[in-house]
């Protein structure tokens, strides 16, 4: 018998002659406190690909930040909610920086505020807000980006001489010249070291991440990419911050093994077609609309009245 | 028949011209089923049942006795008849093997006829020169699997979404679409796969 | 000319295939009437026009509209149309409203001359007693169908809400 | 002395979350004593009993005395409720029992030393009959004595008890914030917690493993359980019970205190869902409540004192009190030092788990044999952050003692009668949401719905059968319409044409009767002997075959005319 929600069935529960609520120094862990330590997590990324490809790096990232919070206050004042407490627990804001690190530094400005406006509004309001959205948000925004702006998505300035790059890799893609291997060694273990703190700071299961790069390695090694793709792609920034976004990765413990392994392993599969630079978000999208079933495949039955 | 040709109509069929997101065919029983997860994988069932029958029967006539009597024009009408009759048959089946999934798919079921994902599976048969029989209803199957993989995903998407706060004009089809418009940006991460 | 003979031959086929078909493929007993049997209320009432639940399942199955049922309320009709898949309609008030709180029969001791009428109306025997002799309601059974209500002659059952 | 060994937990708790306790204040002190209230309230309905005044407005009571039971389906004492001070009953309503106190309290209580402990029913030479009726009179004795779980369950302690049992489990865990009163009882009075396990090893000798769990950040109160046991173990015939008992130190986990949790740490057993512990033959009961047991089995002293923890930061002089049960809130909380201007909020029980009192009725709740904390709280110590969606971050996930899944169960708008409604998930919620309140909501929604199915089973099975019974009666009715219209369709067509042979004979057997009745008469004429009844019966025969010939003899006169 389907349920009715209880939200819309009787008026919100009273909270206040309830019961006593615990007291608060137990709450080290609460959201904003969450988004601001990703945050965080991320700076070692972010200064290791300024010193690559100069301040384009932090302009991208302020703009698509600042546009995702543009959008996140529009729709909630079309739908009459408080902007205030919607935006200060920073979600908004993490999904912008998400997506500007993804962004190539010499983009132009109304691609990351295309970004962030589709991130926030369509990628997390439309769907209901924050906790409800199926898909990554900052991920949504770049697969639109991708698919609409290819020629802007894939210029990235040679880190050595500055020349132009037609079809260089950002960290999300792959780079075609042998040549630059070092840049990406140095920003992948720049976000390792953000996203380990993070595991060590329990923000993160160790599950997903561990996952993904096991998936990666094991169908490169099926499908005979180069080893050095491994390194190239976007494996541990999108193992770290975009595979464990708790919104949309499952929430079972063997569900999040197999959504991580999906992950890990679709990436180096759609990275082997060699269509797209990288296949990181088409992987990260197909596998967040396979999380709910595979919540419900290893959810407990739990017992009602019989 | 060598083994490449069958990879190849396997990996259009399921992933790169995925019928239901990548053709956007068949997309009313796509949107309409989508939302009950037992009804869905019924349809999908019964789906792809027709569409390897359908696809096979259809080759035969086309090959055998609409080619032969230069009757080609008579096409798309002896493939309405033949997917008629392979619909018709199902829901007979269907009906006597669990009356509770043939009430549950109700309408969906002889909406297969009206499928355009079935008819696109015969008539695109009759244009790609399949080399063979075992190929034809591979193709067939191949969609019908392509349908019922898409019909997953979807459905998978919107047990999440029954438990959102969606606004007011977008809850129900609408945010079906959007979701399977996402899906389908997904999707073109597989091109190339049929290489 | 050819055209026309194929199609006619193919039609002929068609036919024949699905008439052997519709005759090994019978389909069972539908237990559809005892599944909506069992999701209604069960109180016999009789306010959705049929003499008793059984009845208005048949109704039902047979395809009635499923929300003529007071006892049954809102919630019977979302579980309804969604075993029939049929969509949800709004209650229909003609045949009076729906009943938020369960509801007992309460006869008045003092005034009841024991005619055994309300006895013989009570579809679940909820009503202990005999000619001339004392009627009490038995809580537990009673499910409020008010059909006890009309036939007494001195009018002294009313409807309590259940504590 | 030997030091009694202290043991480690079988298996680690499952889930739970490590906080703060908040019992530095009251932790492991030993209880004090207030005034003497001018009132005691006594509340007639709790979780699992409902009580029936015995007493009437006006009466003067003596302490001790019933003043309300609780009785079974099957009318026998299930738990009574005693006056804890001498008074005089000045209101009774439907829910409380109000009684105004005129007399001092003498009972202090004591620390027992086991020094005149009579132990002759220890050895085992009772034969197992009256064993068993030994054990009837002391569980009659725990019910009259009205001991319930004071572990804020209020479940009848007899009922957890019976012949199967082969562990028992003294729950001295107490896992909640801010309550400390177990810790204080078994600093005071450990002798009397020992008491209480001895003399229930008396009424079930077959008891094999008795556990004593207590936290391990209680160190005086571990120290206080050993040094009493060394004692008695030093008394020769309590060695063999001494060496039963097995005091653990169970790590400090909310909520390893739960009676499911605590089981599962020590035994390595899981209980079923709603499985009582008593079906595995475990009993699990609260330090306290064996207490009672020990007074209520050795001395017959009723339950009518209990420690209590007055807590919270509104409080001048927190502590753990030793309260008559039925002091109201008020006065026990002023006893408490309390300052009423920083007071912002009372909660009954403990922190995760207390309920908020309604402020402006303090007087007039009274302490129950369940209440064993009571919280006088500032406005920040209980802060109440704004509700934030669900971020489904799974922190709550490896938290739930009961393996739940708490975001599916609130996101589906769902509920599991495994939840033990601990509160953990909440207490690590990033987003503050009161799940616990969601899913008891939920609870209680699918309840009524489960009842009203029944209902309608119920009353489909009665109407089947009415239904049935009407149709046999209908089918009897049509039966035996059938056979009178038989019958009568039979006797008109006799009449019509009888045939006439059928009257000749009628008419002879009757002759004949006439013939054999005179005959008999003539005899018994003969026959001196004969009684007068006798005579007189014959005659009366002879009239009656006489009659029989003369109808017999006109039908035929009338069949024959009428041919």
């Amino acid at each position: 018998m389907k349920k009715i929600p209880l939200v819309e069935l009787e008026p919100h529960i009273d909270l206040d002659n309830r019961h006593a609520r615990w007291s608060n120094e137990a709450k080290h862990f609460n959201v904003p406190t969450t988004m601001l330590k990703v945050s965080m997590a991320l700076i070692p990324g972010i200064i290791v690909l300024w010193y690559w490809y100069g301040n384009g790096v932090w302009l991208q990232i302020l703009n698509a930040g600042f546009w995702a919070c543009i959008g996140e206050s529009i729709v909630l004042k079309i739908r009459q909610q408080p902007i205030i407490p919607a935006l200060s627990d920073y979600s908004a804001l993490l999904a912008g920086l998400l997506l500007g690190i993804c962004l190539p530094a010499q983009a132009p400005w109304w691609l990351g505020c295309w970004g962030g406006l589709t991130a926030s509004m369509l990628g997390k309001q439309l769907f209901g807000g924050l906790g409800q959205n199926p898909f990554n948000p900052a991920m949504l925004a770049y697969l639109i980006l991708l698919l609409g702006f290819p020629i802007e998505m894939t210029v990235w300035l040679d880190p050595y001489s500055g020349a132009d790059m037609q079809t260089a890799a950002t960290p999300l893609d792959r780079l075609n010249t042998p040549g630059a291997l070092w840049p990406w060694v140095s920003v992948q273990l720049a976000f390792l070291i953000g996203g380990l703190w993070l595991i060590q700071q329990k923000i993160i299961p160790y599950a997903l991440p561990a996952g993904v790069v096991i998936g990666f390695l094991i169908i490169t090694a099926l499908v005979g990419l180069p080893f050095t793709s491994v390194i190239l792609g976007a494996s541990c920034f999108g193992a770290f911050f975009i595979a464990t976004d708790p919104v949309t990765s499952p929430n079972t413990q063997a569900a999040k093994w197999l959504f991580a392994l999906g992950v890990g392993g679709l990436t180096a599969y759609i990275r082997s077609l060699e269509h797209f630079p990288d296949g990181f978000a088409f992987a990260i999208i197909l596998m967040n609309s396979l999380a709910p079933w595979f919540d419900q495949l290893f959810q407990p039955k739990p017992s009602h009245f019989k | 028949m060598n083994h490449q040709d069958f990879y190849i109509i396997f990996a259009s069929g399921l992933f790169v011209h995925n019928f239901a997101l990548s053709q956007f065919l068949g997309l009313c029983p796509f949107l309409g089923i989508s939302g009950h997860q037992k009804s869905a994988a019924g349809l999908s069932i019964a789906t792809t049942f027709v569409l390897t029958l359908a696809s096979g029967v259809c080759y035969l006539a086309f090959q055998y006795i609409l080619v032969p009597f230069e009757l080609e024009y008579l096409r798309t009408l002896v493939f309405i008849l033949v997917i008629a009759m392979v619909v018709q048959l199902s829901e007979l089946i269907i009906r006597a093997a669990s009356p509770l999934l043939h009430r549950l798919l109700g309408i969906y079921l002889p909406l297969i006829t009206s499928n355009c994902a079935v008819l696109g599976v015969a008539l695109f048969g009759s244009q790609t020169q399949l080399a063979s029989l075992p190929q034809a209803l591979w193709y067939g199957f191949t969609a019908g699997l392509g349908f019922a993989l898409a019909l997953m995903l979807l459905n998978s998407i919107r047990i999440k979404m029954s438990f959102a706060h969606i606004p007011a004009p977008f809850k129900g089809a609408p945010i079906a679409l959007v979701a399977a418009g996402i899906l389908s940006m997904a999707f073109m991460g597989f091109i190339g796969m049929d290489r | 000319m050819i055209g026309i003979v194929f199609l006619l031959s193919l039609t002929l086929i068609f036919g024949y295939i699905l008439q052997l078909a519709s005759e090994k493929l019978k389909p069972t007993t539908s237990t559809l009437v005892t599944t909506i049997n069992n999701t209604l209320p069960q109180t016999q009432c009789g306010q959705c026009g049929h003499p008793g639940c059984k009845p208005y399942a048949e109704a039902i199955a047979a395809g009635e509209a499923h929300n003529k049922c007071p006892p049954g309320g809102v919630e019977l009709i979302t579980t309804l149309s969604q075993l029939l898949n049929r969509d949800t309609i709004a209650f229909d008030i003609s045949h009076g409203e729906i009943e938020t709180e369960p509801l007992i029969a309460f006869i008045r001791e003092d005034e009841c001359i024991g005619c055994t009428k309300c006895i013989q109306a009570c579809p679940v025997d909820a009503i202990v007693g005999a000619q001339t002799l004392m009627h009490t309601v038995i809580i537990d059974e009673c499910t409020g169908c008010k059909l006890c209500v009309a036939p007494c002659p001195v009018d002294c059952i009313d409807l309590l809400v259940r504590g | 002395m030997s030091a009694v060994p202290l043991l480690k937990q079988l298996k680690p708790l499952t889930g739970g979350v490590f906080i703060n306790s908040h019992k530095s204040v009251t932790a492991e002190t030993a209880y004090q004593f207030i005034p003497t209230p001018p009132q005691l309230i006594y509340h007639l309905h709790n979780k699992y009993l409902q009580y029936l005044p015995k007493v009437v407005v006006g009466e003067q009571i003596q302490a001790q005395q019933v003043i309300a039971t609780a009785l079974t389906e099957t009318q026998a004492v299930s738990s009574n409720l005693h006056a804890a001070l001498s008074g005089q009953v000045i209101e009774i309503t439907q829910q409380r029992i109000i009684i105004a106190v005129s007399s001092e309290p003498d009972l202090s209580p004591q620390n027992y030393a086991f020094d005149d402990y009579k132990p002759a029913l220890l050895d085992h030479e009772t034969s197992s009959h009256n064993l068993l009726e030994r054990e009837q009179a002391a569980l009659q004795k725990i019910r009259q004595a009205g001991i319930i779980g004071l572990g804020g369950a209020g479940f009848p302690s007899a009922s957890k008890l019976n012949r199967h049992l082969h562990t028992l489990v003294v729950n001295g865990v107490e896992c909640e914030p801010y309550i400390t009163a177990d810790a204080a009882l078994m600093v005071a009075e450990p002798g009397n917690i020992l008491l209480g396990v001895i003399e229930l090893l008396k009424i079930y000798p077959q008891l094999n493993s008795i556990y004593i769990a207590i936290e391990d950040n209680k160190p005086q109160s571990i120290k206080a359980i050993q040094t009493a046991l060394a004692q008695l173990s030093l008394k020769t015939q309590y060695a063999q019970c001494v060496h039963k008992i097995q005091l653990t130190a169970i790590k400090t986990v909310y909520p390893a205190g739960g009676e499911r949790q605590l089981i599962e740490q020590l035994t390595g057993r899981a209980l079923k869902i709603r499985q009582p512990a008593s079906d595995i033959g475990i009993a699990c009961l609260n330090i306290a409540s064996i207490a009672a047991i020990g007074q209520a089995l050795a001395f017959g002293r009723p339950l009518t004192h209990r420690v209590v923890t007055l807590t919270g930061n509104a409080l001048t002089q927190p502590g753990n009190y030793y309260l008559p049960i039925g002091t109201s809130f008020g006065v026990a909380l002023t006893a408490a030092g309390l300052n009423s201007q920083k007071l912002h909020q009372v909660i009954n029980g403990g922190g995760l788990m207390g309920q908020a009192v309604d402020m402006n009725k303090l007087d007039s709740i009274g302490v129950e044999a369940t209440t064993h904390c009571i919280i006088a709280a500032t406005a920040t110590e209980f802060a109440k952050p704004n509700e934030r969606p669900c971020i489904q971050c799974d922190a709550c996930v490896p938290v739930c003692p009961e393996h739940l899944l708490p975001q599916k169960l609130f996101q589906t708008n769902d509920y599991s009668l495994a939840c033990i409604e601990c509160r953990a998930c909440e207490v690590v919620c990033p987003s503050y949401i009161p799940l616990v309140d969601y899913f008891t909501a939920a609870k209680q929604q699918d309840r009524t719905q489960f009842i009203k199915q029944q209902r309608a089973e119920q009353a489909k099975k009665r109407y089947d059968a009415r239904k049935q019974r009407l149709a046999q009666i209908a089918r009897k009715q049509a039966a035996v319409a059938v056979t009178i219209q038989q019958s009568t369709a039979i006797k008109p067509n006799q009449s019509k044409q009888p045939t006439l042979r059928q009257l000749k004979t009628q008419v002879n057997k009757s002759k004949n009767l006439l013939r054999q009745a005179q005959a008999a008469y003539l005899q018994l004429q003969k026959n001196q002997a004969s009684t007068a009844e006798s005579l007189q019966q014959a005659q009366h025969r002879v009239e009656t075959s006489q009659f029989k010939v003369d109808q017999a003899e006109q039908a035929l006169s009338k069949a024959s005319q009428a041919k």
